[in-house]
């Protein structure tokens, strides 16, 4: 290639001489890895010297075009032998369809018409420089991580105490695998029991506690709840009593009646461990 | 882009917004010196510092929140709008023991009770850790003490455990009659 | 149970705040349908939608934008503040070679295509780097075989390229120069 002459036409173009190598693309022999990277493949090389030479895509003059591209090809050949393959092959294909052209049109069957031998590659072409094209807009678009970064600000888990959660059901179940593996004794009956006075026991309990651990018996009903929450919360102090957990007292026939919370009051001595709290039954005083 | 290309900022509302900019893309946190960075080293820290502190109370009311951590700054989502983004990636619950649950049951079934009564009930010492779980959810409190040797304290329920189970009160829970099938059967077993 | 302890938005300022909340801590965008999770299921699309556009415009003096993207909604930061950020990352992204962007164009507008398609379009060997370049972005994955000898694989381009390409959905591409006129001119031309 380097014998190319810039002198004598290189090639004539609709009949002008093309007299020299276009200066943006002369780059002298030694670079020429740079020029094999600016182009990315035969196609790319073609529209380039379809562009450069101005003419129409759809009017492809084949000789002049051919023997360009031959010469490209021969620079490139020197130097990378695996690219210049996919560049013969086109190589061939142009050959061909500028010998097809040379032969008298045939008709086609049924009167339609020849194809021109140009119309695959025009086809190739177009498609080529739309794909192309779509690159660079696609390049354009905004571009996570080049033109702009996701937000993801930081979510401190510790800062939710994750709490577990427990259903009423989950309770009926701890429930039965209590009585399952129970070694409940016959004398720890449990017995089917109006729940509800229990939960009135602990209100009681914290209602006194809450009030100083002194109430007059009427303050710790709420008539307005009805009869059968009066009759359990009723109920409920009665079983108090009967552990002794308060106590009741009346100075004489007909004054007030007061209860007070047994915890505070006890006799007995503090400092007992923790026992296995069976129920005592030893009056408190 | 080349550097020089980027633009100065040149007012203090500028660099607020390329600080907020700069740390709400970081994926970690920030110091001193790396936020310098991002204005080529042009801005003092002792300035830098005192916009920082700026824009922290710009976003005192956003969800987000600027905080200052070891090894830097960093804007993280405010706890209280955690259960919501909890919702979106539900983590699986934590679970409680099986003691810390048939503790709870037998408080809630059989309240007030000692913890020597759940330790019979159950035939095994109930650790003071699963009392003090029960009590730190403020699912169980003291309610009075038992007045036997020992003074044992009497535990029961409390109504934020009624409200955080969905029951109106402790009659809403699952009916004992089933129990006292399986606990005869349970006393048959030993015959 | 524990789930009734969260809170209810009841306004809708504060449905906004928890959706800012949301979306500023996601570690993806985020869909209509997940936003929804966040409440429980309780807000509806319609009046989500209104208040994601509310919330877009809220931001829109802001160093970040809330943007719609084919797998939903995220925050993203604003172009301009770009270069501050790539300061303290001094990793650039990749700036993507000819042939990996031209085999990502027509991966993406003519999907799903062979990497043999792709070397007809191209008259080039597309080389196993630039695919896998675009694999391993995300941007384009195996979505089937095309049932012909050797049943090559079929490529198409994923919704994170979507995503980082800020387009909701494969018709928002930018639309293709229109050449068919001058394909059907070309095949008038013989006479």
């Amino acid at each position: 290639m380097s014998e190319i002459a810039v002198s004598e036409p290189l090639a004539r173009i609709y009949g002008e001489p093309l007299v020299q190598m276009p200066l943006d693309l002369y780059i002298p022999p030694d670079a020429m890895a740079v020029m094999l990277d600016a182009f990315e493949g035969p196609l790319d090389l073609l529209l380039y010297l379809i562009r450069k030479a101005n003419i129409s895509v759809l009017d492809i003059p084949m000789a002049p075009l051919t023997a360009q591209y031959l010469i490209y090809v021969d620079a490139m050949r020197a130097q990378n032998l695996e690219l210049a393959a996919d560049y013969l092959v086109m190589a061939a294909m142009l050959i061909e369809i500028k010998s097809r052209m040379l032969l008298p049109k045939v008709k086609a069957e049924e009167g339609e018409e020849a194809e021109d031998p140009r119309a695959e590659l025009v086809r190739r072409l177009i498609e080529y420089e739309q794909m192309k094209q779509a690159a660079l807009r696609l390049d354009e678009l905004p571009q996570a991580e080049r033109d702009f970064d996701w937000v993801e600000v930081c979510v401190e888990k510790t800062l939710l105490q994750r709490l577990p959660d427990v259903s009423p059901d989950d309770l009926r179940d701890a429930w039965r695998a209590i009585l399952r593996q129970s070694k409940l004794s016959t004398r720890h009956t449990i017995q089917r029991e109006e729940l509800s006075v229990r939960e009135h026991m602990g209100q009681i309990l914290r209602f006194l506690r809450e009030a100083g651990g002194f109430v007059e018996f009427c303050a710790m009903f709420d008539v307005t709840l009805g009869r059968p929450v009066l009759v359990v919360h009723f109920l409920a102090m009665l079983e108090l009593a009967r552990e002794h957990l308060l106590e009741l007292t009346q100075s004489e026939a007909f004054a007030p009646i007061y209860v007070r919370l047994s915890d505070g009051q006890g006799k007995q001595e503090q400092g007992g461990e923790l026992q296995s709290g069976e129920i005592s039954n030893a009056a408190a005083g | 882009m080349a550097k020089s290309a980027t633009p100065r900022p040149d007012n203090a509302a500028q660099v607020k917004r390329i600080l907020e900019a700069v740390l709400l893309s970081a994926q970690q946190p920030l110091s001193l010196f790396e936020l310098k960075k991002a204005f080529d080293d042009a801005i003092g820290s002792d300035v830098l510092r005192i916009l920082l502190d700026d824009v922290r109370n710009d976003w005192a009311d956003q969800p987000l929140e600027l905080v200052q951590v070891a090894s830097g700054w960093r804007f993280r989502t405010r706890a209280e709008f955690m259960p919501f983004i909890e919702r979106l990636n539900p983590e699986k619950p934590p679970k409680y023991s099986r003691a810390v649950l048939e503790t709870l049951a037998i408080i809630a079934y059989r309240q007030p009770v000692t913890r020597g009564d759940i330790e019979e009930i159950r035939g095994v010492t109930v650790s003071t850790q699963v009392i003090k779980t029960l009590e730190e959810r403020g699912w169980v409190d003291v309610v009075g003490h038992r007045d036997t040797p020992g003074r044992p304290a009497l535990l029961a329920t409390t109504k934020k455990f009624l409200d955080d189970l969905g029951l109106r009160s402790v009659t809403e829970l699952p009916p004992l009659e089933i129990m006292n099938q399986s606990l005869e059967l349970a006393d048959a077993q030993p015959q």
